[in-house]
This record gives C-alpha cells, sequence and structure tokens, in this order.
C-alpha cells in the first residue's frame, strides 16, 4: 500500500516542470533507492525461505512437487514479454512516437492483467486440494511442508500485490501519455515506472525457480 | 565567512514563518512542501510523542515504589502495556525520524547551499506517513486492549497475546517507509544539489552524518517492514511462519528484527554525532580536529553498525559460531566512535572556547556518551553479556547511550540552532541551569539501573526484590529531577521562540552556510543567489592556522 | 558491585568484568579529564586566540590501533571466558528444565520432579531446557549465567555450584503478565542430602556419576 | 521546482548525462534480450527435470541471476548510466550478502 504513494509521488514530485533542464539523473537516483529498499524487503522473505529451506530439505522438496509447474513457466514468459514491451514503450516515446508507446504500455498492463488471471486459475486449483494456511490437510502435514506452503501463498502474494501496484502506476502513465504530460522531452515519470515495473519481473524471476523447479 | 549583516526587522517581514503563498493558517502549513516548514512540522509532532513517553516513563519509575506485587500502583498487565508504549513511542515515534526529520531537514539543504531537498513533496508525504502511522499506534490502544508485547514484538508471545499488536505493528509499518523515504530524500539531495565547489569534502560534518544515516535507513527499514508485515500474516492468517508449533523458529524471528534494529541504533546516534561536530568547533573558534576521520568513521560505524545485529542475541540459542563472529564484529564497532570521541576533544585543544549553553549540552554527552560507550564493551564481551543482557544493566546502557547521547545532543542542537529558526534567544542562565538539573536527574535515574543490573534485577520486571529497593527508590527520585529540568527548558525555549531577545543572523558565530542567511531565513529558496563554495566548512579566520 | 561467585565460571566472567571495568575507568577518565582541562585551559578569556589544527596523522594512527587491540583482548577474554562455561563435562548430571507461563519444572534422571531447583555440592550439571509456550530466559544471577528457553527446541546451560547456599532463579527473557513472579530458588545441598531428597517418593534410585575421571567434551545434543 | 532548474546548471556533468539520452536503444537489442530471457526460461525448466542433487538449486540460481542480470543491465539502463548507479548497485547487492552470510552464521553452525 505504500508502495503506491511512495513510487507515485516519486514521479510525481517531478510534475508541472516544463522546462528544459530537470534532474533526470536525480530522480533515477531517488527511484534506484527506493526499488533497493523494495529488493531489501523481499530479501528478508528469502532469508526466511533460505533458512527454512536447510531445516527442511526434503519436506521443501516433496511440497514443491506439488506445485504447478506450467503455470509457474508460462507466468514468467508473461512477465518477462511485459516487461519488453516496457522498454519498448520507453524507446517509441524517446523517438516520440506516441502511439507505439500507448500501445506497448497498454500491451504491458495486459500482460500483467495476465498474469493475475493465471495466478487466479493456479490459487483456487490449490485451495481446491485443501492446500491454503490452517487447511486441515496442511496441518496433517509435516511442518516443513506447512512452512513451504506459508511462504509460498506470503511471497508470490506480495509479489502479486506489487503487481497491481505496479499496474496502477503504469495506469497513470498511460493517462499521463494521452494528456501529454509525459513526451518526447520528458519521459522520466514513465522511465522511473517502468524501472518500478522490471523490478517486479526481476523478484518473479527468483520466485520461480524457489517454489516451482524444485523437482 | 563574515557575518553579514542583515536587519532583522528586515528578516523577520520576509521569513519562513509569513505565509507567502495564497494559503492560510493551518494549512499554509500542512500543505507547505518547504523542507523548513516540514522540519518545524515534525518537530512540534515528535515533541507532543516525546511528552507522552516522558510520562510513561515517569510512571513506571512510580510503579517501583514498592517491591512486591501486592500494593502496586498498576498491575501487572498495565505496567506490561506501559513499557512498551513507552518503547514504541520513544524509538519509532521519536528518536527514529528525530534529529534527520526535524534539524536535517530545515538545515540539511541550506548547510549544502540548495533551495531545498530533491523531493519536496515526498518530502511532505513522509510526515503525512509518520502522521498516520502514529495515529494507527494511538487507535491500537483503545482499540482490544493496549499492546504488552515490548517495543521488540517477540514471537511466539506477540502472536499469542490477546492484545492488539496487528494493529500497532501496522502503524510502525508505516512508520518505516515515512523514515524509508526521508532516507533515499537525503541521499538524493546531497549528491545532487551541492551548492558549486562543495566537494565531498567540504560538506559540513552534520550532512556527513546524514548521509551515513540516510544509507541506513533506506537499506536497513525494508527489512524492519517484511518482519512486521510477517507478524501481521501470521495473525491474520496464522501462515505458520513465525508459528513454533508449526515449524517456525523464534531465532530467525529475531535475526530479522535486530538485523535493522541493530542499525537503527545508529539512526538513533549518527546525526547527533554530525551536530556535536558542528558545535564543537563553533564554540572553540577553530577548525574541526581530524576532519576526514570524523567524516569517513560516520561511514564506517553505519557500515560496521550494519554487521553486528548478533550481539542481542547471545543468550537466545543462536550457534556458537554466530556468537564468536558477532562478538568479533562488535568490539571492532566500538573503534571508530571512539575515534570521534578523541577528534572531539582534540577540537577543543588549543581552541578559545566560549562555554555557551550548546557547548554544555555537548560537554554532557560527551560524559555520558563515554559511559553508554564503555558499559557497552561489557556488552559485546559474550562471558559478561550471559551476566547482563536482559537486566537493568542493558536499560541504563541504552538509554545513556540514546537519551544521554543522542537526545541530549538534539536538545543541544535546538540551543544551537534556535535563534537562526526563529531570529530570537532564550535565556542563558535559564538554558545552563535546565541543563544542571538535567544532567544530575539523568544519572541519578540510569547509575542506578547499571548497579541493579550487574547485580541481577532483570528488566521488564512490575514487581522486583527488596534488595534493590533502595537503588529502585534512587532512580525514582532521579527521574523527577530529571523531569524539572525538562520542563525548565522546554519552557525556556519555548520563551525563547515567542518572546526572546532577537538576534542577528550569526550570534554564534558559525561558520557554516546556514549563518550567512537571514535568522529566520528567507523563504522559500533560503539563498537569494547559490553560494560558491571556497573555503573548508570550518575555516575561522581569526584562528592561527597550522598546516 | 560485583557479588561473591559461587562457582569458578563466575570467577572467570569476573575476570573479564574487573578487566573491562578497570579499562573503561581509566579511558574514561583520560577522556573526560582531558575535556575539562582543555576547557579551562583554552577557555576564551586565558585563550583568546584559537589555533586551528587540522589534525595529526601519527595521532590520529596511534589512538585508532591502541583501542584496536584494545578490544581485540577484550574480546579474546571475553571468548574465553564464554566457551569454557559451554564445555559439558562427562560426568555431568541432566537435569531437565521446562519453562512455562509462568512456573519452572526440573526433572532428574530418575524421574523425581520439583519446581524449587535442588543440586547437590561440587557435582556439574547439565540443564537440558525447553518451554511449553513462549520464550523464557533461565537466569541465575549469582551464577553469572543466562539462556534463553524457546519452544520447541532443547537449549542447554551447564552449572558448576561450588558452594553450599540458597539462590534466585529468574526469568529473563519477557513472557507475558507474570513475567516477573517467574521466580524460584536453586539450593545446593551436600551430596548425601541432596541423594536422600532426590530419591525420595520416586521408583529409581538415583547415585551421583562418577568423578573420579573428569573429561570434558562438548555438548551432544 | 524551478529551484531545481537553476540548481541543476551548476553541474557541468548533468548536460553530459542528458546528452547521453538522445540516442536511444534499438530495439532491436531490446528483443534479443527478451529472446535470451525466454530461452533461459525454457532451459531452467527443463533442467529442473535433470537429478542434479546438490546442484539443483546452484544451477537454477544461477540461470536467474543471468536473467536479472540481463533485465537490470540492458532494460533498466545500469550498463549505460553513469558510475555512481553501479556503486549504488554495489551497495545493495553487498547488503544482501551480509544479511545472508550472518543469518547463515548461525543458521549453519546450529545444531
Amino acid at each position: 500500500m505504500s508502495e503506491i504513494v511512495g513510487s507515485k509521488s516519486e514521479t510525481l514530485s517531478h510534475g508541472h516542470d516544463v522546462h528544459k533542464h530537470r534532474d533526470v539523473q536525480g530522480a533515477k537516483l531517488g527511484m534506484w533507492l527506493f526499488l533497493f529498499t523494495e529488493l531489501l524487503l523481499f530479501a528478508g522473505l528469502f532469508l526466511v525461505y533460505a533458512t527454512y529451506r536447510y531445516f527442511h530439505p526434503v519436506q521443501f522438496h516433496n511440497a514443491g512437487l506439488e506445485t504447478h509447474t506450467l503455470f509457474g513457466t508460462i507466468n514468467t514468459m508473461v512477465l518477462l514479454t511485459s516487461s519488453l514491451t516496457m522498454v519498448l514503450s520507453i524507446g517509441a516515446m524517446q523517438r516520440g512516437k506516441k502511439w507505439l508507446a500507448v500501445t506497448f504500455l497498454a500491451g504491458t498492463i495486459l500482460l500483467g492483467l495476465i498474469f493475475l488471471g493465471i495466478k487466479y486459475f493456479e490459487w483456487t486449483s490449490e485451495i481446491r486440494e485443501g492446500l491454503y494456511p490452517g487447511s486441515p490437510a496442511l496441518l496433517n502435514m509435516s511442518d516443513g511442508e506447512i512452512l513451504f506452503w506459508g511462504l509460498y501463498y506470503t511471497m508470490t502474494g506480495l509479489h502479486a500485490v506489487h503487481v497491481i501496484v505496479g499496474m496502477i502506476i503504469l495506469t497513470f502513465m498511460l493517462v499521463f501519455i494521452l494528456t501529454g504530460t509525459i513526451n518526447q522531452n520528458d519521459y522520466i515519470k514513465l522511465e522511473t515506472a517502468g524501472l518500478y515495473w522490471h523490478l517486479i519481473d526481476i523478484i518473479w524471476i527468483f520466485l520461480f525457480p524457489l517454489f516451482y523447479l524444485i523437482n | 565567512m563574515a557575518d553579514v549583516a542583515i536587519p532583522p526587522n528586515e528578516a523577520f517581514a520576509n521569513s519562513y514563518l509569513k505565509n507567502h503563498g495564497k494559503r492560510k493558517g493551518i494549512l499554509a502549513w500542512i500543505l507547505s512542501t518547504d523542507h523548513k516548514r516540514i522540519g518545524i512540522l515534525y518537530m512540534v509532532s515528535l515533541f507532543t510523542f516525546f511528552t507522552v513517553g516522558v510520562i510513561l516513563g515517569v510512571l513506571m519509575r512510580l510503579e517501583m515504589l514498592v517491591p512486591g506485587p501486592a500494593g502496586k500502583l498498576f498491575t501487572a498487565q498495565e505496567y506490561n502495556a506501559l513499557f512498551t508504549l513507552h518503547g514504541v513511542i520513544m524509538i519509532f515515534l521519536f528518536v527514529i525520524p528525530g534529529i534527520p526529520a526535524t534539524l536535517g531537514n530545515f538545515f540539511l539543504p541550506i548547510q549544502i547551499g540548495a533551495k531545498d531537498v530533491a523531493f519536496p513533496r515526498l518530502n511532505l508525504l513522509s510526515w503525512y506517513l509518520y502522521v498516520t502511522g502514529s495515529i494507527i499506534i494511538i487507535v491500537s490502544l483503545f482499540h482490544n486492549g493496549l499492546p504488552d508485547t515490548g517495543w521488540t514484538f517477540y514471537i511466539p508471545y506477540s502472536i499469542r497475546t490477546g492484545t492488539d499488536v496487528t494493529m500497532a505493528v501496522f502503524g510502525v509499518f508505516i512508520l518505516g517507509f515515512s523514515s524509508i523515504l526521508t532516507g533515499l530524500n537525503f541521499i538524493t539531495t546531497i549528491h545532487r544539489l551541492r551548492a558549486p565547489g562543495m566537494g565531498w569534502f567540504k560538506m559540513p560534518l552534520f550532512v556527513w552524518a546524514l548521509y551515513a544515516t540516510a544509507w541506513v535507513q533506506v537499506i536497513a527499514t525494508p527489512v524492519l517492514a517484511i518482519t512486521l508485515l510477517l507478524i501481521m500474516v501470521e495473525r491474520i492468517f496464522s501462515v505458520g511462519i513465525f508459528d513454533p508449533a508449526k515449524g517456525g523458529d523464534p531465532v530467525l524471528y529475531q535475526h530479522l528484527f535486530w538485523i535493522y534494529s541493530h542499525p537503527a541504533v545508529y539512526i538513533m546516534i549518527l546525526p547527533p554525532m554530525g551536530v556535536v561536530s558542528e558545535i564543537i568547533t563553533t564554540f572553540s573558534r577553530r577548525t574541526v580536529f581530524g576532519y576526514k576521520a570524523i567524516a569517513i568513521s560516520s561511514l564506517a560505524i553505519a557500515f560496521i553498525g550494519y554487521l553486528v545485529w548478533g550481539h542481542h542475541m547471545f543468550v537466545a540459542g543462536m550457534s556458537t559460531t554466530a556468537q564468536f563472529v558477532f562478538s568479533f564484529l562488535t568490539f571492532l564497532v566500538a573503534v571508530p566512535s571512539g575515534i570521534k570521541v578523541f577528534n572531539w576533544v582534540a577540537t577543543m585543544y588549543k581552541g578559545s572556547i566560549d562555554l555557551k549553553p550548546p557547548f554544555l549540552f555537548v560537554m554532557a554527552f560527551i560524559f555520558l556518551f563515554c559511559i553508554g560507550g564503555l558499559t557497552g564493551l561489557l556488552l559485546g564481551s559474550v562471558a559478561t553479556d550471559a551476566q547482563l543482557h536482559a537486566t537493568y544493566f542493558v536499560v541504563g546502557h541504552f538509554h545513556y547511550i540514546i537519551f544521554g547521547g543522542g537526545v541530549f545532543i538534539f536538545f543541544g542542537a535546538l540551543h544551537y540552532w534556535l535563534p537562526k529558526m526563529f531570529g530570537r534567544m532564550y535565556s542563558i542562565k535559564a538554558a545552563n541551569w535546565a541543563l544542571a538539573i538535567m544532567f544530575v536527574g539523568f544519572n541519578m535515574l540510569y547509575f542506578p539501573m547499571l548497579v541493579m543490573g550487574a547485580e541481577g534485577m532483570p528488566r521488564r520486571y512490575f514487581a522486583y526484590l527488596p534488595k534493590f529497593e533502595t537503588w529502585q527508590h534512587i532512580s525514582m527520585v532521579g527521574s523527577w529531577v530529571l523531569v524539572i529540568g525538562l520542563i525548565i527548558m522546554f519552557a525556556n525555549l519555548l520563551h525563547g521562540i515567542f518572546k526572546g531577545k532577537v538576534v542577528g543572523s550569526n550570534p554564534w558565530g558559525g561558520t557554516t552556510l546556514e549563518w550567512t542567511i537571514a535568522s529566520p531565513p528567507p523563504p522559500p529558496e533560503n539563498f537569494e543567489e547559490i553560494p560558491v563554495i571556497v573555503h573548508e566548512p570550518y575555516y575561522h579566520p581569526e584562528a592561527i592556522e597550522v598546516k | 558491585m560485583l557479588l561473591p561467585g559461587p562457582q569458578n565460571e563466575a570467577k572467570a566472567v569476573d575476570d573479564v568484568m574487573r578487566f573491562i571495568v578497570g579499562t573503561d575507568l581509566i579511558l574514561f577518565a583520560l577522556v573526560i579529564g582531558a575535556m575539562l582541562l582543555f576547557v579551562f585551559k583554552y577557555n576564551k578569556k586565558r585563550h583568546p586566540k584559537a589555533v586551528s589544527i587540522h589534525g595529526n596523522v601519527p595521532l590520529e594512527i596511534i589512538w585508532t590501533v591502541i583501542p584496536v587491540l584494545l578490544v581485540l583482548y577484550m574480546f579474546y577474554i571475553g571468548w574465553k571466558g564464554y566457551i569454557q562455561t559451554r564445555i559439558v563435562p562427562k560426568n555431568a548430571m541432566t537435569v531437565k528444565v521446562t519453562a512455562r507461563q509462568w512456573n519452572w519444572q526440573f526433572q532428574y534422571e530418575n524421574g523425581k520432579q520439583a519446581d524449587t531447583l535442588y543440586l547437590p555440592q561440587g557435582q556439574p550439571i547439565k540443564f537440558l531446557m525447553t518451554s511449553l509456550d513462549v520464550i523464557h530466559g533461565f537466569f541465575l544471577p549469582d551464577f553469572r549465567e543466562k539462556q534463553d528457553v524457546l519452544p520447541d527446541r532443547v537449549t542447554y546451560l551447564v552449572l558448576y555450584p561450588e558452594n553450599l547456599g540458597n539462590f534466585e532463579l529468574t526469568c529473563s527473557k519477557y513472557c507475558g503478565l507474570h513475567h516477573a513472579l517467574m521466580y524460584t530458588r536453586v539450593i545446593v545441598e551436600p551430596p548425601d542430602k541432596f541423594l536422600a531428597w532426590v530419591n525420595s517418593g520416586v521408583k529409581d534410585t538415583l547415585a551421583l556419576p562418577d568423578s573420579s575421571q573428569v573429561k570434558t567434551e562438548r555438548a551432544g545434543l | 521546482m524551478e529551484s531545481q532548474e537553476t540548481n541543476v546548471q551548476t553541474y557541468s556533468h548533468d548536460h553530459a548525462a542528458e546528452s547521453k539520452h538522445a540516442e536511444p536503444i534499438g530495439y532491436g537489442t531490446y528483443i534479443l534480450v527478451w529472446l535470451a530471457l525466454i530461452a533461459l526460461t525454457a532451459l531452467t525448466a527443463v533442467v529442473s527435470g535433470v537429478n542434479l542433487a546438490a546442484f539443483t538449486v546452484v544451477v537454477a540460481l544461477v540461470i536467474a541471476l543471468t536473467k536479472a542480470s540481463l533485465v537490470v543491465n540492458i532494460f533498466m539502463h545500469i550498463k549505460f548510466e553513469d558510475f555512481i548507479f553501479k556503486i549504488f548497485l554495489s551497495i545493495a547487492g553487498f547488503t544482501l550478502i551480509v544479511i545472508f552470510t550472518l543469518t547463515f552464521a548461525d543458521v549453519y553452525f546450529r545444531r
């Protein structure tokens, strides 16, 4: 939740500034620092994951077999593709091709939506199998498996929240492009929003092998 | 830099304290993106919570009137809530935002010759996040009982207790983001907005300290955020990550908690260290001794401070290897702090010392901070820590560092910069008296704690063995003396702000940039034209230069 | 300020404590003394013209290197003092400690249970400790020893009670409402008196381990 | 905001940084990187089926790190940014290493 306001105002604080020289470097520096905080937020979770996996290697392996590798792989590709459309959108803006940028950005948002859709089917199928925190089936399993599923829902859930936040930010950017606030001479907002979107992608790149590929 | 004579009446007419925009009254303050106004907003809110924290602290001491569990002022449950709230309010609402959010906001841009911070709106947003977080914490008190976990929220107690920990933790989570945003704003500001000619080694040492602090804020706070988030997740969804019954590991929680909360100690103490460097040179009328050593030791403290969190967990059930590593690193972090103290004392050597209240505060600081730091050595050694951990000794040590060190300098900084911020002077005599009373009260309050701790008095006890009665009573009376000193000091400062004698732009003979502009500073851009930096920050033209 | 210690390890800890406190006092006196001297001597009335000394590299190196050596030595003795309290003698008698909100329970090798800790004089003891609910702290102020007691895990502590007496045992880790009242006594008795107590009212009899061939090893947990 | 404009003008290197901006990276580069990312994803999914015992995690993490560095360097432009960005990034990376190493000093040696 704080992420929304954080990143939004990050970019907003450069608004209403139509001069030629803006502190583009400063804006990017600030955004990168914010990305570090996001990275360390997830690092805490990865640390928890690493510790518990070290304590319960076999149980993590067994539980890992239950996740849907196919959904995971498709989702990885969807998110990677959305990163591509993101940079293409910035590239189009740099060249002053407004409508191309809009198309690519809309594509990015759409891919985010597809990612969440697949996530929804994945979670519902797992919940139907009785694998959710506090479920009777899960409480009968070993500690390691409870921890695996607890981490699975917490980490992919927090990631999904970030995807939603990212989509909201990108929607604002879409509006800004349409209103001309973002234009060929001033696209730093789009660029920093893009950085945020890529970070979400990077986090997923690590979540994917840790939850879907322990075969 | 010579005292630029700006007529006080002109300064008052054109100050940031006057409304210049179209907004009026309170809106002109709470919607202002002027870093000076945001600094004042923080100051008002911080000292409001400080007052609450002090009252809670005095009540805790009052509970120690009688030793046994019978005939107490408060029940055990109430006492447990008291120390939790005292800790949460003082740590998260007062000392962590502390000097950076208030005086840092006010003086960082001025000291580097900038017109504002890099992201002024983000700056205002951090204040709103701070207020939101604080309100959530306050609301949690009236909802489902007062939290009773201690400010560390150790699991599994924090996930089992029936009180409203979830909301309190959420409040702290929000405060964390306020702190992060302030940190990233300061780093960007220092990198991007230094005035021409101000190289890294021409920055005032206060700016160096804020820079090191800002990095700790940015890099450490997210780990606290995720830890608190996991407590909330655990309490709401019972996923098991922190529940020992489901395989969760309480020691892992402590790692995550202290990965933030130990560096947080440096968030609390680095900015005061920066202020000390400023005050000492100003009142010694000479340049600082070992500028680079002080600047670099700020970074070194921030860096090594990040590696030593495990010394809070020596008896928590860590592996022997971890005890070894953390004890070793802990001893190393003592060195840069020591270097700073030596440099400060050496700065007084062959100075021309003017014993004004800010300098007296610094002397009190060096005295109390040395006690705090040197008692820390006993806690860094695993053998003695096994005896002293979780006793009053730790409470005493901590208060010597954070209150005696950090907060005394916060007060000292107020005495130093108040004439600049408001263009008026407080009563010097009253300030000296307040400090003397506070100093006596402080030592009466906390020195007995060191003694009791060494004799085995555990902390967070609402009742205690009769053998500690005398020391407990001395400590209790000390808290009253301290409060009398605080009241005199705040009354004097407030009187100074509103009714004090008008002073010029540089009453102390300071050499950094803030003393070259009017008191109170002009809105919103600070400088009529951006200054060009030629000298090192502490160049006193009248002093004899020795190379 | 220091308590008389009832066991060897306490003396080792006290030695470390004395060294660090002694060094602390000297350093404190030096720093505060220098500060007061300078404030007096270089007061603006006596010394109106300041001298700006920018630094002194040899001096700065000296006051960096000496503290480094000093703290390394402190670390070394502290570690040595600590690690010897973690060595479990082979002839140690095991006592199981169970902590719960808000009392302690002790179980001896023969099944005898008690809520006051009776110990035989001169006999090394190994405590195996666990908690039934939240974290507690097993704290023996007179013995300078402390170890947290965790739920779902077993931690250990070694004790070597040399002197007879009646000592405190408190909870050091905050554990809720009656944390302050989670308090009991440690009573060190002569071995024969202890044996008579520990063997009363239980089926198995407990004999103290043979202490003629004392060898040490790390705790096997 | 005007304030920032004037402040920035005092920095000569800013203009250099902005001129760097004028030359956008080609679409082709981005598409190539994307192809590499997709290929690596397929690779890691396939390799996970092969039993590599203890190396499974290592291989998966090495591939993940490769992918992440591609995204950081090209998509996030770190390769083309000022040196200070690289320093910042290494501070963050170093912090991660510190957190993991020191926590594992406990976890790994615990018994």
